[in-house]
């Protein structure tokens, strides 16, 4: 019915006194998230939206079970915020902090290769999985269940797409940010893999953009490897080069990679049909469940 | 934030990279004066961020001072691919017997740093990985343990640079610390010239800095209004705006990369043209707004603006109320907008949007189609 | 009837244009050791007792199939001469650089866990095999074949417990020397499961000084693994805490950790006895043949 | 090499690292013009490598400048634990509510660092770590990362530090980047004052130094002599010797660390007191040896000398005729010398060895007992 997160992931916010950090904690709960406790440093013993405060990540994770943990410290301080949470050894981490320095994050990818936990993230709005456990930013109101997996590199674009799809009454099984930075722990070759491999995913909508290889990458996987249904879209087709559109990692180079052309041929040689607008997406998706 | 040619060689002739006697010059006089003090030959190099300007004819080498105050005053003021050149870099001209190709990227991909040499130095880089990739030697940087010594040395040796190979692998190595302690994303010496004497010089240096990073590089941040190409960018790093402009006539402001760059992406769709991205980000409330307006406002080629709000974090209705309070404080409305708010609290903006200073429309289409048929009208 | 070298080991000698690496180059040679190779940057293409020289240690090694590398560079490069070595994946490294500065062995030893590859040393002999091969620095006259298996942390210290068994017409199998320093890449235990495993080792020799806690974890690993039987001894009884006394790694703690005293009782309680001098050691191994 | 306090601390304030007030001073009237340009009270401090300099009265409290004086009277020119004091450290004394203790060192069993941090601080830790193991927080380092902030956190909470334990966490940091920098084997706060405001203090440095690092370390390499504590170590220092001086009478020469601390050990198990530690190393000519016999005599204690050499890459030879150079040289011999050469060349050495010089004899037991016999004998 879901992927990574459900009714059963316990929950640890990391940075949960600050401004955004307590805002999607109320939010969170609201959802239905199983929220088990928050960690900031100096503010033990404290308790924000009904949860307790550690000092230190580990004790929280440890005392409550948590199987998940959820970033919102700042930039600066984010890469060691993940390198504690990849300590703990749970099962997912969600960072969704924007700005964190590349070369931080090269560190922190580097050390996420060598343990079993799952990074979404950073820079992303987080995994939903609807009717069930949201963690991040994602508004919960605008998703419903249903059997669409949808995987994107963007927030807003997310919210858009889906918005089509549940104007044709399509809901989504879950649904995965995985972020705008060039460097990040879950690409879309992980989340194809997860979603084809859930039984309740009849079919996957992929939102790539401008920017690396990913898109060309994750079309050859599938290709190669899947049987669900695939519906692509690619934002940035008037892109300049040189420029970023935002996302750290959405830039095409100088020398002419990375483009939205290069990202939609490739899909399309894979028979994954890319949408000209979101409303295009949700139309290839009625016709394919 | 890309470094001008003149502040990345200050950093690298900081770390001891051996560069040629250069100085800055924003007038022919200051340039004639700089070549007399340097000595000819000098090159005298226009100081924007384009490619090939050597070919473009911002860069030209100067043998005495007719020569220097020619060179100076072709190219001071001149109009390169759309950039006003404003400085030259005034700089002794090196005698080479090759030039090499050095620098360290990020491979976003293996999400670790690469590090390059190329003994076909002195032409864009580019061409060279594109005709002939062997000839550009890569080897990856494990980050946790930094560039060591002895890959230095490998990716010198393999790309054949014979007897230069363990200075090339020192400049190499020094470059790589300098990429790491200066949070860059991109250093570059294209060409690194060898002289007769086998000695290695920087003739060129390119250098990007991770922008994420700026805050722990205060002088670096320092050098980021004289870098910025372009009046309507350093007003964006003022207002702190993800902002790119483009040469179309459809302004446009949305939230959330994704999201804006599929609006300039509709903008193009329905055959229009887009003039910029503009990410508000999110949870912008009514100054944003204001700043945003003013930002699309100020580019001239606007003609018709578009705002392409969905509310996750951001609220509908807050969006409104800052566009309504930015337009009503306008005598007059400069240009055309249309709204299009949807997600969170989308009806109640939508209610409260003043239609007498904006056009509101339901769905991205509808709103895109209509700011695209404003600026025709314009055009015509 | 060996560990880890024999006939068949193909050798790089890294550093093999130095005083040190020249001269040890032709002992190994005369010995009947298959040096292949040598590597030092700068020095590709020139020859060096009969052998090629290669600019890189990856084109030495890939060229000729080599299987071990010796590395006979300076302390303050030898760090970065280990991590090349690593890189190739050859099965054998023997560091004999003395004074490799502690925290750059430490990043070594970090590297050398995620490799297949095996480290000898820094700062130590080598490792030979009678009348096959030796890579290091052990003077080859002094030992003969035979079944005894030898492992120590000090060179000169071999030399005399192996000319008290050469006056008892004991042999050796492999003798190893792991080296002084505090960070080595192969310790007492790695040194005496290979021995244990070794149907041609009938006994082993353990020589151990003061510093660490090495011995003392010998003496537990043999308790509960070693079948082969094992004699010891340890050097320093008489030196005082806090100096270090020659070797890196031999100082006693001011809390009296690294004790003479300490790694004796160990041995003793795990049935290994320790001779009061290298006459006794080979005493003791007689009686155990 | 060991830092003194004063030395450590200078290094230790560089970082920004709190420490007291402080200055070196060599004469009493030096210690009292710094206690009265410092203000009262001070505490008083013997610059000696010891352990529990306070316990044996080598720290005072001073209140006023007549305690001063006498403080200084008393420590200056005092034999600590066998070390002569020459200079005190004069430094602000801090008033505090509790005392900390943070260390870096490497756990050499484990290959990487390791940092600790106790509550118990004030005391030797030792006697805390042998009393009351848990009472010191520990967490490895991972060398190729560092020391994490979150780490230096976490082992200051657990270690139940309370409100001061991001402050101390801090002060980890910063140590542990100051151990990492500088290539120490050890570095030590203790006590780490924690005042009645919540500032904390430096009250104590321990900073030890790789001595195989040090050529990287020209700045501290230049302390050493300073920081020496004994003329015959300072010379071992300048022939480049391992060397260790102990309270025998048996000086002892050899070749390698396990041979020479085995000749010790025998030395002791037949009876005799070694002097000293000294290994000439490996592949040592003449001039090694005559400097080797150089140190043995310059130490007034020897009564017996013995020579213990096992050739590998040392040939019996050349160190026979060292010897016989290095004897003959002399008017007369200060102490009988015993003789043993194994190895490469041993007989060709004891045929060129000048027997109206030096004893001869053939196995490690035998030299060492000739060699213990002559030191009872002078003893009588």
């Amino acid at each position: 019915m879901s992927v990574l997160v459900d009714d059963d992931t316990r929950v640890v916010v990391q940075g949960i006194t600050g401004g955004e950090g307590k805002f999607h904690t109320d939010q969170m709960i609201e959802y239905g998230t199983n929220i088990v406790a928050g960690a900031v440093p100096g503010r033990g013993g404290e308790h924000v939206s009904g949860v307790p405060v550690y000092d230190t990540l580990e004790s929280a994770v440890t005392k409550h079970d948590a199987t998940a943990v959820v970033v919102f410290v700042p930039p600066a301080f984010a890469a060691d915020a993940m390198f504690e949470a990849l300590d703990t050894s749970v099962d997912l981490v969600v960072t969704i902090t924007e700005g964190v320095p590349q070369q931080d994050m090269s560190r922190v990818y580097r050390r996420l290769q060598e343990t079993d936990t799952r990074l979404i993230g950073p820079n992303c709005p987080g995994i939903i999985t609807p009717g069930q456990s949201k963690l991040g930013i994602l508004p919960g109101n605008i998703f419903t269940e249903g059997n669409v997996g949808l995987v994107s590199r963007s927030g807003t674009l997310t919210y858009q797409v889906v918005d089509n799809l549940t104007q044709r009454d399509i809901g989504q099984s879950t649904a995965i940010g995985i972020g705008g930075d060039p460097i990040i722990g879950t690409d879309f070759i992980d989340a194809l893999e997860l979603f084809d491999a859930d039984p309740d995913t009849d079919a996957i909508v992929m939102c790539g953009e401008i920017g690396g290889e990913d898109e060309e990458e994750a079309a050859a996987y599938i290709d190669n490897n899947v049987t669900t249904p695939v519906v692509g879209f690619i934002a940035g087709r008037t892109a300049p080069p040189g420029k970023r559109m935002g996302h750290a990692g959405a830039i095409v180079s100088g020398s002419g990679t990375g483009t939205a052309a290069s990202k939609i041929e490739a899909l399309e040689s894979a028979d994954v049909p890319v949408g000209d607008t979101p409303a295009t997406v949700a139309d290839y998706v009625e016709s394919r469940l | 934030m890309k470094l001008h040619e003149h502040q990345a060689k200050g950093v690298f002739a900081d770390t001891g990279i051996p560069t040629p006697s250069s100085q800055l010059a924003s007038s022919v006089e200051e340039a004639v004066d700089a070549a007399d003090a340097i000595g000819y030959p000098v090159a005298i190099k226009a100081q924007v961020h384009v490619g090939g300007r050597g070919k473009a004819g911002g860069i030209k080498l100067a043998e005495n001072e007719d020569e220097a105050r020619s060179a100076a005053s072709d190219i001071l003021g001149m109009d390169l691919k759309g950039l006003h050149v404003e400085d030259v870099l005034v700089e002794e001209a090196v005698d080479f017997t090759d030039e090499i190709y050095v620098g360290v990227t990020m491979d976003r991909g293996a999400g670790k740093p690469v590090v390059m040499v190329s003994a076909r130095g002195g032409v864009d880089i580019e061409e060279v990985a594109a005709e002939d990739p062997d000839a550009i030697v890569r080897e990856h940087v494990d980050p946790a343990f930094g560039l060591h010594p002895y890959q230095a040395r490998r990716v010198a040796f393999e790309a054949g640079l014979g007897a230069v190979a363990t200075d090339v692998a020192r400049v190499l190595s020094t470059l790589y610390e300098l990429w790491e302690d200066n949070d860059a994303t991109e250093v570059e010496i294209n060409p690194l010239m060898v002289t007769a004497d086998e000695d290695v010089v920087a003739a060129d240096a390119v250098m990007n800095v991770d922008d994420d990073a700026l805050f722990r590089h205060p002088e670096i941040a320092e050098m980021e209004s004289e870098a910025a190409d372009d009046d309507l960018e350093q007003k964006a790093n003022e207002y702190d705006f993800d902002y790119v402009r483009l040469d179309g006539n459809v302004g446009i402001i949305g939230n959330g990369a994704g999201l804006v760059m599929t609006t300039l992406d509709i903008v193009d769709y329905y055959g229009g043209a887009p003039a910029n991205f503009l990410d508000i980000g999110g949870g912008a409330k009514a100054e944003r707004v204001t700043n945003a307006l003013d930002m699309v406002f100020s580019d001239e080629n606007v003609e018709s603006v578009v705002f392409n709000i969905f509310g996750g974090i951001t609220r509908g209705d807050e969006v409104a109320a800052g566009i309504n309070e930015a337009l009503e404080q306008l005598d007059e409305i400069p240009k055309p907008v249309t709204v299009r708010l949807a997600g969170t609290n989308a009806e109640e903006g939508q209610e409260i949007l003043n239609t007498d200073l904006v056009s509101v429309e339901e769905t991205l289409e509808a709103a895109v189609q209509h700011a695209v048929e404003n600026a025709q009208e314009a055009d015509r």
